[in-house]
């Protein structure tokens, strides 16, 4: 029996430990420090229709125990992802969920509906909050009518499960993730980040080209902890938590508020064999809890 | 290949008004080959400050596996940097990026290298390595003021140096152009490394010259995964966008957008 | 002249730095350790018609570079307030920001005719932001309408400037701002606690007994920045920054992004002088940065 | 007079499982004036880990300005405080809160002394207070396992000293509470740290005693200021709450609602 096996909607996981998205580009970078295939899953790059440069630098500032970011989702483009990146994770056992990004419903339903049908591709996760584009992304995501549309409409044409990360900026969470819900999703993944600010000392304006940014890193896992709880609570389908992931401690937690899996972002810039090492380390924590399999820890704060 | 390790500190002292000079020891060292490569450095278990600091490799010592980083402490984790004695470790990832093309300057030719503050460090292992290979090199290197300049000692005994200070405390005032435009020394090749107006004013003052451009952004991941650090290109190449610290952070001169 | 004075509806500081409400009690405390008369101004902990006893213990827990807080609201009620505390603070040059909570408009109301007539008491800091009580407080703070309403009401009894502090916690908080604004406050501040939860390693319950608290700390600095720059463009009124005030950095960072003055909470835990080390060092940085006096530096982010 | 003081590192060495015994020097010892008083430790200059951590005084040495305490490293603030070595300095804010008072033993009576685990080092400096005034003192002190166990030999070489360990590794086996229904001494007063369940167990096995309990909360301040670590109260007092940090931690048997 493997003691850290999750299955979810699409995903079988040998483990509950994905990069997050944007954190680990398309996997080649980190393919240089260990074997993919020890991954529970890989969550890609936001991908979009055409190709995006992103915003001006700089780009990422750093914040007490956290992080800014603001790369306003720069990708190589769905026809690119399809052609050359999502090939080349083909050689590990892993099964990829894929970041589908937009501007309007049309871009979204686009995206979904092409990289769906990717051999390796086992779940889409709709990013509905995205804090760093002008348009699109985060007005799906504070608005509980539009988020809900939107997944209706990537799910007419998804082949995979559909998973929807919610964004942190919101007063009611549980009434987003209900929306979500209710319009369809097999899942939700949260939190992205909070949004931010960081001054430059000097001149006062902000580090970052593009004003604020947004926060991730351990700082936000208090706020990621009290939403999954609260969610979780709320729906009836399984979350992917995140936000602050760094340790198998951290991993317990989302697991205990009633995550199924989590994701691991910022970690990985501070300790690039983050994820492995959790995986690693996972076992004897089970041990040390006094539990026989992971999925007996999900959910135990609300026992 | 691309490693982390916890490296020992061999030496740790302060060079010059905020600047201190830094020599760690460890397996990682084998696989420097090219200066101008750079380390990414965390310099504490703790989450504050979180990110990993990006410096420059000053020099290599591969027979006792040590190199030496010289960087200015006045945030805080170069601060916290400072303050860490012999016999502690610092977690290194290393070496990154590309670097200055040694190979670029041919046996008696002349390489003009142009520093700017922190720019000045990866100068010195690169100016070692023309003259290994017998390459002439003339040093220019900028400070803010007297207090500030490192090395010219250093760079003195390899080749022909010239400092340049801000506020004129210590050899020719004002910025590096100002001295080169007085100068105007011949060479085949220039390298440098310093505030992007210096690279900027240097490639409108050699038009027709071959020049290599040490570049910096902030920094995320440091190894091409999180598109922190990406710059905007010319026409001279087909690259819609590098990043400066899987692709770089040197690259050839005409390349960025600057 | 001097440089650190800031002129604000009914408070004139001879500095900006204010410790912030239920993080310096009544002074006592504090007033063991240097001059209270060397503040800016003090907000007193909040106050309510009745004494309450808050919640449960453990009320904090510590998370990266911030801490949880459900003390809720503990305090002795409004009449002793007015008949000891409040006196005891006579002795000393310094205004008064009394910070009113409830559970219903009436309470406000009461508590505020009240405060307000204190000879002490400068202005009022309307707390409709609390995370930590079960009714009252947050959600006054997180809709538009009820933020006006209790505003007006407020401000129709008090004698003195009303300030109301707002709730990180919302999808808007430039339109809570106007909101307020438009109900007639004199000025806001900004911002209470964050909702968060920390879990205990072992049990995987909640360590604070209410199970919720509010995060605080430098880990909310760049939410707490980016809140103010973009309220200080949306409102006419002057704003008091706060969220991880901890140096004089972090007070020239409030300044900047518009904020006329801050208040320092979590800081004077970790350090019992952090107020006036931070009054003492702000000169130094304004020569550094070349300014004359402080109020050159508000809304320099903006220019 | 409670002072902020940076204290330099005496002396620091493990004397059990994840125990240490950690000795500080500076003027703020000449202000601790009672047994069972606390410090609150900042550890670090950087904001992770934030809060302060509360530790008791387990020894003060006025003459030589030194204080000792002892305490399990197994949390993030502990261990990097277990890892300070000579010569560094930690912030202390103290000496805080009220004690036990010695004055409540007479000369000649016996004073029994119950300790749990990282609730005994308090008790080592009343014991040496109290027979400096010609008390007797009982020791009980519970720990978890023998690899737990400290100051077995310092608190015997003052007075009879009774070891219970959890898993019986060590001493008698089970709870302090369990020792002393077997032993069952004689004494005129008790004073107790520990685990909650253990001084409530106490007050509940001696109702007639006079007794002192010195309890334990998450800690904001330390000083009265934020309200974190209220107790509530008993009809004993007529306050309706207490504040462990600044009332407190030592109480009289009976004013804390256990
Ligand atoms: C490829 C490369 C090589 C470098 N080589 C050297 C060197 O040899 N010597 C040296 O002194 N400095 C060098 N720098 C600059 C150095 O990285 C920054 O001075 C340092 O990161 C500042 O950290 P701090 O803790 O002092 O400041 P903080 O203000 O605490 O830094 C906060 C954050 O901003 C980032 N940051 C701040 N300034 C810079 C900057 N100028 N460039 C990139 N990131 C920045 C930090 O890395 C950190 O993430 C180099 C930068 C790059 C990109
Ligand atoms: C008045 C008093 C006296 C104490 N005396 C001693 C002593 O002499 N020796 C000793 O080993 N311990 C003592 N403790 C307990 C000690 O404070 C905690 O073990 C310590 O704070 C844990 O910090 P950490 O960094 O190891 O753990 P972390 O888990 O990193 O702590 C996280 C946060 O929780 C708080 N916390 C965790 N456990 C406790 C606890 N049991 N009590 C209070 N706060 C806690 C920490 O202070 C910190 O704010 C005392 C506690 C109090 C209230
Ligand atoms: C540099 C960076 C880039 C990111 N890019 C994306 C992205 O493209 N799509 C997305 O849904 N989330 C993106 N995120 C958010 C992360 O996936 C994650 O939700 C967040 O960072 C919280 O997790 P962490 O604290 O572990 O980093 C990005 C985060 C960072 C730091
Ligand atoms: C222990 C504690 C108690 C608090 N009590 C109150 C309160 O009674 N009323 C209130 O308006 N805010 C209260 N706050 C919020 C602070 O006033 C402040 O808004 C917040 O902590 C952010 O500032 P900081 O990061 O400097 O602590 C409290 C905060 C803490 C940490
Ligand atoms: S720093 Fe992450 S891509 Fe360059
Ligand atoms: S810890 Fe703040 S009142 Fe006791």
């Amino acid at each position: 029996m493997n003691r850290l096996q999750v299955e979810l909607p699409g995903l079988s996981l040998k483990n509950p430990i994905i990069p997050a998205s944007g954190c680990f580009g398309f996997g080649q970078e980190y393919g240089q420090f260990y074997d993919l295939s020890k991954l529970g899953a890989i969550m890609i790059k936001a991908t979009t229709l055409e190709t995006r440069f992103g915003n001006p630098t700089p780009r990422v500032a750093e914040t007490a125990a956290g992080m800014l970011n603001a790369i306003g989702l720069q990708n190589p483009g769905l026809e690119h992802v399809l052609a050359h990146e999502l090939p080349w994770l083909e050689k590990y056992d892993v099964p990829i969920i894929a970041n589908v990004a937009g501007t309007e419903t049309a871009d979204y339903v686009a995206v979904a509906e092409a990289i769906s049908k990717a051999p390796n591709v086992h779940a889409l996760e709709l990013n509905i909050s995205c804090p760093n584009v002008k348009c699109g992304g985060i007005q799906f995501g504070t608005d509980p009518k539009s988020a809900s549309d939107l997944t209706a409409a990537v799910k007419a044409v998804s082949d995979v499960p559909v998973y929807v990360k919610l964004s942190p900026n919101v007063t009611n969470i549980a009434e987003i993730a209900k929306a979500v819900e209710a319009g369809g999703a097999d899942g939700i993944t949260m939190i992205n980040t909070l949004i931010g600010m960081r001054l430059h000392p000097r001149t006062g304006k902000p580090i970052i080209a593009n004003g604020t940014g947004g926060l991730s890193g351990p700082a936000v896992k208090p706020v990621a902890i009290r939403m999954v709880h609260e969610v979780s609570r709320n729906v009836n389908i399984p979350i992917i938590g995140m936000g602050g992931v760094a340790t198998a401690e951290d991993v317990i937690d989302f697991l205990s508020v009633g995550a199924s899996a989590v994701a691991v972002g910022t970690a990985n810039f501070v300790d690039p064999f983050v994820c492995p090492n959790i995986i690693d380390a996972l076992p004897q924590k089970l041990d040390e809890l006094g539990y026989d399999k992971l999925t007996d820890v999900i959910g135990r704060s609300h026992r | 290949m691309i490693h982390q390790e916890r490296m020992k500190v061999v030496r740790q002292q302060q060079i010059a008004e905020d600047i201190f000079e830094l020599t760690l020891t460890g397996q990682l060292v084998l696989d420097m080959k090219q200066p101008g490569q750079f380390v990414h450095l965390r310099v504490t278990d703790t989450y504050e400050p979180l990110l990993r600091r990006p410096i420059s490799i000053a020099s290599i010592d591969h027979e006792l596996k040590e190199f030496t980083m010289i960087y200015r402490a006045d945030g805080r984790g170069t601060k916290i940097l400072s303050e860490k004695h012999l016999g502690e470790v610092v977690d290194v990832l290393g070496p990154l990026g590309h670097g200055f093309p040694v190979e670029e300057a041919e046996p008696g030719q002349t390489a003009l290298l142009v520093g700017g503050g922190i720019g000045v460090p990866p100068l010195y292992q690169l100016s070692k390595e023309l003259h290994a290979k017998g390459v002439r090199t003339i040093h220019v290197l900028g400070f803010q003021s007297a207090n500030n300049v490192f090395y010219e000692k250093q760079f003195s005994e390899l080749d022909e140096t010239y400092i340049v200070t801000a506020d004129g405390s210590q050899g020719t005032k004002g910025f590096v152009t100002d001295l080169l435009k007085g100068k105007a020394p011949t060479f085949d090749v220039f390298y440098s490394c310093g505030p992007t107006p210096m690279l900027s004013a240097l490639e409108q003052a050699y038009p027709d010259k071959k020049g290599f451009l040490s570049f910096e952004e902030r920094m995320g991941c440091g190894i091409g995964a999180c598109f922190a650090c990406v710059c905007n290109t010319t026409a001279a190449t087909d690259k819609e966008y590098l990043k400066i610290c899987s692709d770089g952070p040197v690259f050839p001169r005409g390349v960025v957008k600057l």
